[in-house]
């Protein structure tokens, strides 16, 4: 792995470079310099299948961070890359034009997210919401639960409980733990 | 599907001519369904013993439950002894069982389904995603009550019901229709406008005509 | 041949014994077919129920005057196939109209209804009845070639194409069926007669899991009840068709009805045993041995 | 009061009268040369009635009193008088094409041509061989001027070129002349043939150079590059007069001189000309320059009348009438192509399309061009027939064979140019000159013909039985002016009242192909009706080809037959060619139909020569010890046309690619002629065989296979026409296969499937072209769900499919049931199961047919389609009529046919009991079917009907589609490749091996052409160098041991 450190380091100013395990590494670059880094990676360094991309909303610091995850299968190792786009302007280069099924993945991203990704095939069309007409549903300021309440009729009478009282309750009702 | 091939559009016809081609009344029936009455009472109920001795389900799996569904077809449960059997098109089937959590897409196409069939037609649900959203009850994209969308005949709780209790929704189903009160069909039929308003509130995109014949 | 007013009440008879028969041993057969899967199964006159309640069903679509009429073309093509047929030999009242024509016609009135029925379902304006129809042509033109074969090779050996002279040819002793004295033949024939029952492994016609049953997919209450009718009638004219040519016609009604019975087993016991041909291996399989064996039938007449 | 020496003095007068007047050539010059050159013509004239009334006797005239060879000897006869008028004719009408060249040349060209002529006349009248050598250095000058008339450097090469070729033939000749005198002490033809023939022949150099000299005026191939190059680069004008006017002199001398040369040269000349002849057309095949095609072709023909004049089997009377109609023919036929290449200016074949809003100039193009080719009724067609029939009366299998095949390679060019007239892409028209002589030319063939016709009384049957059709004929064309209504109106009444007339004179097979033909034709001529507008051509083809099919009911002789069955095919070719994209299809059936017809050609030769010379149609029953040769090649005729597998490629394209109705016509009636042949021929010749193979089960054998073959293509076509013409191509299958059994139940079954094809093909053929015409496009996954728009082409679609799969009620279970009864009755049980599987396979084209079509999903464009025009649904009527009557009483069709079936095969006939038929082995009652299978269906109707009566009518897009709702009509539609499966399994079998052989045989003529065309260099010593090495090659081949 660490040569994959020293490659990203040296050709594409790789930083945060985390181990998590001998074969899984992850390390966060420019948006600039993705698709050249994924590109490498893939032809030179042998990653050559896209495990899958995903996003995390940090609504605190006003980012949007993509990885993009991809396998070595000769050496058995995975490579996550860390991207941040601003919330703000959510653009992100596409690269189905290294992976065709980055396609998918970027679709959902844009349906979940907000994320666009231009000149990626599709990638307006409604993945699993059709016809969705609020913010993207994925976004951490979106209201899921009063969306639901306000939209799908619920039934009077739901009773919710905290998981672990309730349990105890259930399993050990005079109170006894041991 | 985008609704773009529902768009009027204009064409030219093979002798040069343009026309306007609107795919809704052209492709479609707009006509309004009107209940059916029975038969008369001697007759209905004859009929009636017969219906619930020959349902036919329409093979649909929406969620999780649609595996449950398979082991009636086994020796160990066999529901073709009581005259239940499986039909792969909504034309022939009676029974729509939803077996299971519903978003709106797949909503829309259960909808579409329970449409195609035809009078007298049943459903049941399964599972307590369909009364009341189960687990999904506040998820952005899973429906809490089928019964808004489409009458239902005969629910069966359980996150999944195990085939036994589907048998026994089953025998409740058979009853019913013996007490002919297996109008489900027309229920929807006269409460179309209030069914049809609940549909539409949470299928943005209406790419259909109101009623898919 | 004259018209006598009364054997069209003989005709309604049989074609009403010939319906109920039909149900019963479909019912039957199934469940015979659950025994063997360690099911209880359908009850064994679950088709009656299925009938009637079709019959019942409140409303129904229509695609337009061809849709409608393919259950009717299908229904008259099933009940024109039996009453074409003589059904009980010697018996003045089960001969129906089988003056009309002979072995020829038969074979070739099968395919009044399947013709009718593809274009209802055609008109329906549905992918898979398109498909399923060109699965089913394609397919039985390849399984008539051994049946044609093995009719040439009986019409050449009793040296007549009438059905009640070539069941007369066979009475007097099972060493007279055709079974016995042209085996070749009929085993041709009865090969071929798998490629028309619509049963694995030739069904994929109907592959319910893929193009849902094909053909009649959009057809549905009455017009499903006419079809589920006619697949009653239909069969049975076919197999009492095989019956009165290879295994010696039947003298009266319970003759008939265990040769039916027993030769309908036939396509079951293949069914259950082998899975489904693909359209294009079925092509090849019947052009292959059966055609071999019809062959053979010809040549050793 | 005339004399001989007037067609020298006479264009001499003129020549110095114009060269002294100046240099400018005018009006008063212009009206000089038409005066000379009109008296000769007016003298020949003359000449010409005063011989055939025979107030003249023929003579020799010497000038200045002195004999020859002091003097210039002149013979008179009725083949000089003949040729003198043909080459005037030629000279006076090439005047008004060269009017502008002379304006702009000056007199001193007029002068060059006038020269010419004399020149010309010279050589015709000249007994005498040192004159002849001068005429032809006269004319050899002249022409080089003429070439000169344009001026370009490659005309400058090709003058240069002729000259040096035309040196070497002086050569030869001087050579010629001084060593005969040296032997005989004479020089002309009478005094040179009084000495000892031994004398004369004994390895005679003199003889050798003559010949050499007369054939090298014919430009033989290969050794004529220079007069092909002459032909290319020269006008048109002038080429015209060079081949129409210079080789009939040629060959006039060559004829004048043979006797000279001597019997021993007589088959090297046939062997020179015939290869002449194959290898110009071949070498033509490739060209596309228009005048040399054509001197390709005047090179050709002189080869094959130098041929003739070799052939010493004709008789005096056969070889006079050969050559002067082939001559005539030519000289008339190819001066009016050349003029038209004149007049319109184009030079490549591809740019002729620019005379197509000419009707005609069209016209007269194809007139010569089929005058060319030996089409009836012009005296090239009776020349053809005479010299095939002389040849076949000897061992000169392979003389005919060249003849025919280089006949049919001159077609082949002719029919493509034509084609590209008619057809081809259009480009840029020039703007087309007025042109008298072409005008005049055609009455005069015309003229000559009947006149040639009238001496020979076998082809007298042409004046007594064919004035009728002829005039009909005619008569369309000259009302071709009228609207299409009227038009139509004429030909149905007309073939009605044929019939009318007919009818009486009918027996047996004649009276069912004249309902076919004439009956039939006038229900599909309904459908003209509905075309506005004139139909320019479309009349008078249709009456050419009725006219040729009813002609070959009423034939006696066989020269009749094959007189008829050459318009007809005319006539369909023309009908055909109308079609939008049928330009090499058309071509194609062309050139099969030539094929057949040539084969066919040579079988009636054979005949003939086995009976003596009777033509009657009688004698097919006397073969004599070539009969089963005479079968075949007369069956190769018939089976061209009935597209047997694997002669059958040039029907999908011919039939699909026609107009809408013209299709039903081809298919429906046309495709019967051949099947009449077939049975004439069955009927006339008997049980064959060749060798140990029966030749009726290798026609069983290949009737099935076509059967299969048609059939199975048809079910893997897009093409709607094209899925219907490869099921006729099967259906036709099924008639030879049935006829071959040759027994009572065999014929019986070709009938019914003769009528049920007419019927049927007619009827689908009819509603297919309605649909096409109204969603214009023929691709059947274009189309979907119009039954809503068409329901009544829909019914009609419907009742034919069913009538066609053979399915009871309807007709075609008939021909199913005696087709097994036959097939069991004839023991060919394993062609039966072929031809009943391929009966199975009908099924799937036919449903392919009505539901991609009708069924399935109506497409946005086709959403307002109207149903098919009024009068496109009138002839599918009456037709539905028809066939429901049939089908319900067959009795009343088939028992009179098997009545007189009995009197070929009295054994096995049916036996009818009212609608009850009766076979050995089985029974059929038509009747009784059609009654409980309508009451069966009407019971279940109104049973469904009444429980169903509520249903709620939907649209095409209400269907299960898995939840979904179909996007568009086009991607629901399932009709594009429609049986792959079946395609996986057994396309195999339709592999198109035909067609690939076929297009290689084409390739590879054109390959030949191309490799030999390397030859002509246009280099004149090359070409001297041609001449010496076929000079040495024709010294060494004759000595060599001929």
């Amino acid at each position: 792995m660490d040569y994959v450190i020293q490659e990203l380091k040296t050709l594409f100013s790789g930083q945060n470079f985390e181990k998590k395990r001998g074969d899984l590494l992850f390390a966060t670059l420019d948006t600039g310099v993705l698709v050249q880094a994924l590109k490498h990676l893939r032809d030179m360094l042998g990653f050559r299948h896209l495990v899958l991309i995903t996003a995390v909303d940090w609504i605190e610091e006003d980012l949007f961070q993509i990885t993009y995850l991809l396998r070595n299968y000769t050496q058995k190792t995975d490579v996550g890359i860390r991207v941040f786009v601003p919330r703000s302007n959510p653009i992100m280069e596409s690269i189905h034009t290294l992976w065709e099924t980055a396609a998918t993945y970027q679709r959902e991203l844009h349906e979940m997210f907000g994320i666009d990704f231009p000149g990626s095939p599709r990638v307006n069309k409604p993945f699993i919401l059709e016809g969705w007409q609020e913010i993207p549903p994925y976004r951490r300021d979106f209201d899921t639960k009063k969306y639901a309440e306000e939209t799908y009729f619920p039934r009077p009478g739901r009773k919710t409980h905290d998981p672990e009282t309730y349990m105890k309750q259930k399993l050990y009702p005079d109170g006894t733990e041991s | 599907m985008s609704n773009d091939d529902l768009k009027k559009r204009r064409v030219i016809g093979p002798d040069g001519i343009e026309f306007e081609v609107n795919p809704m009344e052209d492709y479609f029936c707009t006509e309004r369904p009107h209940p059916e009455s029975p038969a008369n009472r001697i007759l209905e109920k004859f009929f009636n013993w017969a219906r619930s001795e020959s349902v036919w389900i329409l093979g649909y799996g929406t969620g999780c439950g649609a595996i449950e569904m398979r082991p009636l077809m086994t020796p160990r449960f066999d529901a073709y002894r009581f005259g239940i059997q499986w039909r792969p098109t909504p034309r022939q089937a009676n029974l729509l069982m939803v077996s299971g959590y519903l978003s709106v897409k797949t909503l829309k196409r259960v909808i579409r389904s329970y449409e195609q069939m035809q009078n007298p037609k049943f459903v049941m649900a399964l599972g307590s995603c369909t009364i009341n959203g189960g687990m999904y009850w506040d998820s952005y994209n899973t429906i809490n009550r089928l019964d808004h969308y489409l009458p239902v005949d005969v629910y069966v709780a359980g996150c999944m019901p195990r085939p036994e209790s589907i048998l026994a929704g089953l025998e409740e189903l058979k009853k019913r229709i013996r007490a002919g009160k297996g109008e489900g069909a027309n229920a929807y039929i006269e409460n179309l406008d209030w069914y049809k308003a609940n549909q539409k509130k949470i299928i943005k995109d209406w790419d259909m005509p109101d009623y898919n014949w | 041949m004259t018209f006598h007013w009364m054997q069209l009440v003989y005709a309604l008879v049989s074609l009403f014994i010939v319906l109920n028969v039909g149900l019963i041993i479909q019912g039957i057969v199934r469940k015979i077919g659950a025994r063997l899967g360690r099911r209880h199964g359908i009850r064994w006159y679950q088709l009656y129920l299925d009938l009637f309640k079709n019959y019942a069903m409140r409303s129904a679509v229509s695609h337009g005057i061809m849709f409608y009429l393919g259950p009717v073309f299908r229904l008259s093509g099933g009940i024109g196939l039996f009453l074409f047929m003589p059904v009980i030999y010697g018996s003045v009242w089960f001969q129906n109209f089988s003056g009309s024509g002979d072995l020829i016609l038969l074979t070739y009135f099968i395919f009044f209804g399947t013709l009718g029925m593809a274009l209802g379902a055609g008109e329906s304006g549905h992918p898979y009845s398109a498909i399923g129809i060109t699965r089913g042509l394609s397919q039985t033109t390849a399984a008539e070639i051994p049946l044609i074969l093995a009719i040439i090779a009986i019409a050449v050996q009793y040296q007549t194409l009438s059905v009640t002279d070539i069941v007369a040819a066979q009475q007097g002793g099972i060493l007279n069926w055709t079974l016995f004295t042209n085996p070749l033949a009929t085993i041709a024939a009865l090969l071929g007669f798998l490629g028309s029952m619509m049963r694995s492994p030739f069904d994929v016609v109907m592959a319910p899991q893929e193009i849902p049953v094909g053909p009649p997919t959009e057809f549905h209450s009455n017009f499903l009840a006419v079809l589920q009718t006619n697949r009653a009638i239909f069969p049975m004219a076919k197999t009492i068709l095989y019956v009165n040519l290879f295994f010696g016609g039947a003298t009266n009604w319970p003759v008939l009805i265990i040769k039916v019975f027993l030769l309908y087993m036939w396509p079951v016991f293949i069914g259950v045993a082998f899975p489904r041909f693909r359209v294009d291996q079925s092509i090849r399989w019947f052009l292959r041995i059966p055609t071999l064996i019809g062959i053979l039938a010809i040549l050793f007449i | 009061m005339t004399q001989p020496i007037l067609f020298i003095a006479l264009p001499l007068l003129a020549t110095f009268f114009t060269g002294l007047t100046g240099k400018r050539y005018g009006k008063f010059q212009s009206a000089v040369m038409n005066l000379a050159l009109a008296g000769t013509v007016l003298i020949s004239a003359y000449y010409v009635s005063a011989f055939v009334s025979g107030t003249r006797q023929p003579y020799t005239a010497s000038t200045a009193g002195s004999l020859p060879p002091f003097s210039i000897a002149f013979r008179m006869a009725l083949p000089e008088a003949l040729t003198l008028l043909l080459i005037n004719g030629l000279g006076l009408l090439g005047l008004s094409a060269l009017k502008t060249t002379f304006r702009q040349k000056g007199t001193l060209s007029a002068v060059t041509y006038l020269l010419y002529f004399m020149a010309l006349n010279g050589i015709v009248l000249t007994r005498d061989l040192f004159n002849y050598f001068v005429f032809i250095e006269i004319s050899s000058v002249a022409l080089a001027g003429m070439v000169l008339f344009k001026e370009s450097g490659r005309c400058l090469k090709a003058g240069f070129s002729w000259m040096m070729a035309t040196g070497v033939i002086s050569i030869f000749l001087i050579l010629s002349a001084i060593l005969i005198y040296v032997r005989t002490g004479a020089l002309d033809i009478d005094n040179i043939l009084l000495t000892d023939p031994l004398v004369l022949y004994s390895g005679s150099a003199g003889a050798f150079f003559l010949f050499l000299a007369l054939i090298f005026e014919l430009k033989p191939f290969p050794a004529n590059g220079w007069a092909l190059d002459v032909y290319e680069n020269a006008s048109p004008a002038v080429s015209a007069v060079f081949s129409g006017a210079g080789i009939t002199a040629g060959l006039f001398a060559l004829y004048k001189f043979l006797p000279i040369v001597g019997d021993r040269w007589l088959f090297p000349l046939i062997i020179i000309g015939l290869v002449t002849f194959l290898f110009s057309n071949i070498l033509a095949l490739k060209q596309h320059i228009v005048n040399r095609m054509l001197g390709y072709s005047s090179v050709g023909q002189a080869g094959l009348i130098a041929a003739v004049f070799g052939m010493g089997v004709l008789s005096k009377e056969d070889m006079f009438f050969i050559a002067a109609s082939l001559m005539a023919v030519h000289a008339l036929a190819k001066g009016g192509l050349f003029w038209l290449s004149h007049h319109t200016g184009y030079t490549s074949v591809y740019e002729w399309a620019g005379i197509r809003h000419k009707p005609l100039f069209i016209f007269l193009l194809g007139f010569y061009i089929f005058a060319l080719l030996g089409f009836p009724p012009f005296p090239s067609f009776f020349a053809k027939w005479s010299l095939i029939s002389a040849l076949a009366a000897g061992p000169y299998g392979w003389m005919m064979a060249a003849i025919l095949l280089g006949s049919l390679l001159e077609a082949a060019w002719m029919i493509r140019w034509f084609g590209f007239a008619v057809k081809g892409n259009e480009q840029t028209a020039n703007e087309i000159q007025k042109t008298p002589p072409v005008y005049t030319l055609v009455p005069a063939l015309l003229l000559l013909g009947l006149i040639l016709l009238l001496n020979r009384s076998r082809f007298a049957f042409i004046l007594t039985n064919a004035w009728i059709p002829l005039l009909f004929i005619t008569g369309f064309f000259l009302l071709d002016f009228l609207p299409a209504r009227v038009k139509n109106t004429f030909m149905i009444g007309g073939l009605g009242l044929y019939f009318y007339f007919l009818y009486p004179t009918l027996t047996e097979f004649r009276l069912i192909f004249a309902i076919i033909f004439l009956l039939g034709g006038m229900i599909l001529l309904l459908a003209g009706y509905h075309y506005k507008g004139r139909r320019i051509g479309f009349y008078p083809s249709s009456a050419l080809m009725y006219s040729g099919l009813v002609g070959l009911l009423t034939a006696g002789t066989t020269v009749e037959f094959f007189f008829w069955w050459e318009l007809m095919t005319l006539g369909s070719y023309f009908l055909i060619l109308r079609g939008k994209k049928s330009l090499p299809h058309a071509l194609s059936y062309f050139l099969f139909s030539m094929g057949g017809a040539y084969t066919m050609l040579s079988g009636f030769g054979l005949l003939a020569a086995a009976n003596q010379g009777s033509l009657a149609l009688e004698t097919l029953s006397s073969g004599g010890p070539f009969q089963a040769v005479i079968f075949i090649l007369l069956a190769l005729g018939f089976l061209t046309k009935t597209a047997t597998v694997p002669l059958h490629i040039w029907l999908p394209g011919a039939h699909s690619e026609a107009e809408s109705d013209v299709s039903p016509v081809v298919s429906a009636v046309l495709l019967k002629a051949g099947v009449f042949g077939l049975i004439l021929l069955m009927a006339g010749m008997g049980p064959q065989s060749l060798g140990r193979v029966n030749l009726y089960t290798a026609l069983g054998w290949l009737g099935a296979i076509t059967a299969l073959i048609g059939n199975l293509s048809a079910i893997f076509e897009e093409d709607a026409k094209r899925l219907l013409a490869y099921s006729s191509i099967g259906q036709l299958g099924y008639v030879l296969f049935a006829l071959a059994m040759m027994n009572h139940l065999g014929w019986l079954t070709a009938t019914v499937f003769a009528l049920n094809h007419f019927l049927i093909k007619a009827l689908l053929f009819l509603a297919i072209g309605g649909v096409v015409m109204r969603v214009k496009t023929r691709n059947m996954y274009e189309m979907g769900g119009l039954i809503k728009k068409m329901p009544l082409s829909f019914i009609s679609v419907m009742i034919g499919i069913i009538a066609l799969s053979g399915v009871p009620p309807l007709t075609g279970f008939a021909g199913k049931w005696l087709s097994y009864n036959a097939t069991v009755l004839s023991g060919w049980y394993f062609q039966g199961v072929i031809i009943n599987f391929a009966g199975l396979v009908t099924f799937l084209y036919c449903f392919r047919l009505i539901f991609t079509i009708f069924l399935g999903q109506l497409k946005d464009q086709h959403r307002q389609v109207k149903e098919a025009p009024f009068w496109m649904m009138v002839p599918q009527i009456i037709l539905m009529g028809v066939i429901l009557f049939i089908s319900t009483v067959p009795n009343v069709a088939l028992k009179p046919v098997g009545t007189f079936l009995t009197r070929y095969f009295p054994e096995h006939a049916l036996v009818w009991d009212g609608p009850m038929a009766r076979s050995l082995y089985g029974y059929w009652n038509g009747y009784m079917i059609m009654l409980v299978t309508g009451v069966v269906f009407a019971a279940v109707f109104f049973w469904l009907f009444f429980i169903n009566r509520k249903a709620v009518k939907i649209k095409q897009f209400n269907i299960v589609f898995a939840g979904e709702r179909p996007s568009r009509p086009e991607l629901t539609h399932f009709a594009y490749n429609f049986f792959a499966p079946y395609q996986k399994a057994l396309g195999f079998l339709v592999a198109p091996v035909s067609t690939d052989f076929w297009n290689r045989l084409s390739e590879g003529t054109h390959a030949i052409a191309g490799f030999i065309a390397r030859l002509f260099s246009g280099n004149g010593q090359s070409y001297v160098i041609h001449q010496i090495l076929f000079a040495v090659l024709v010294f060494f081949l004759v000595l060599g041991g001929i």
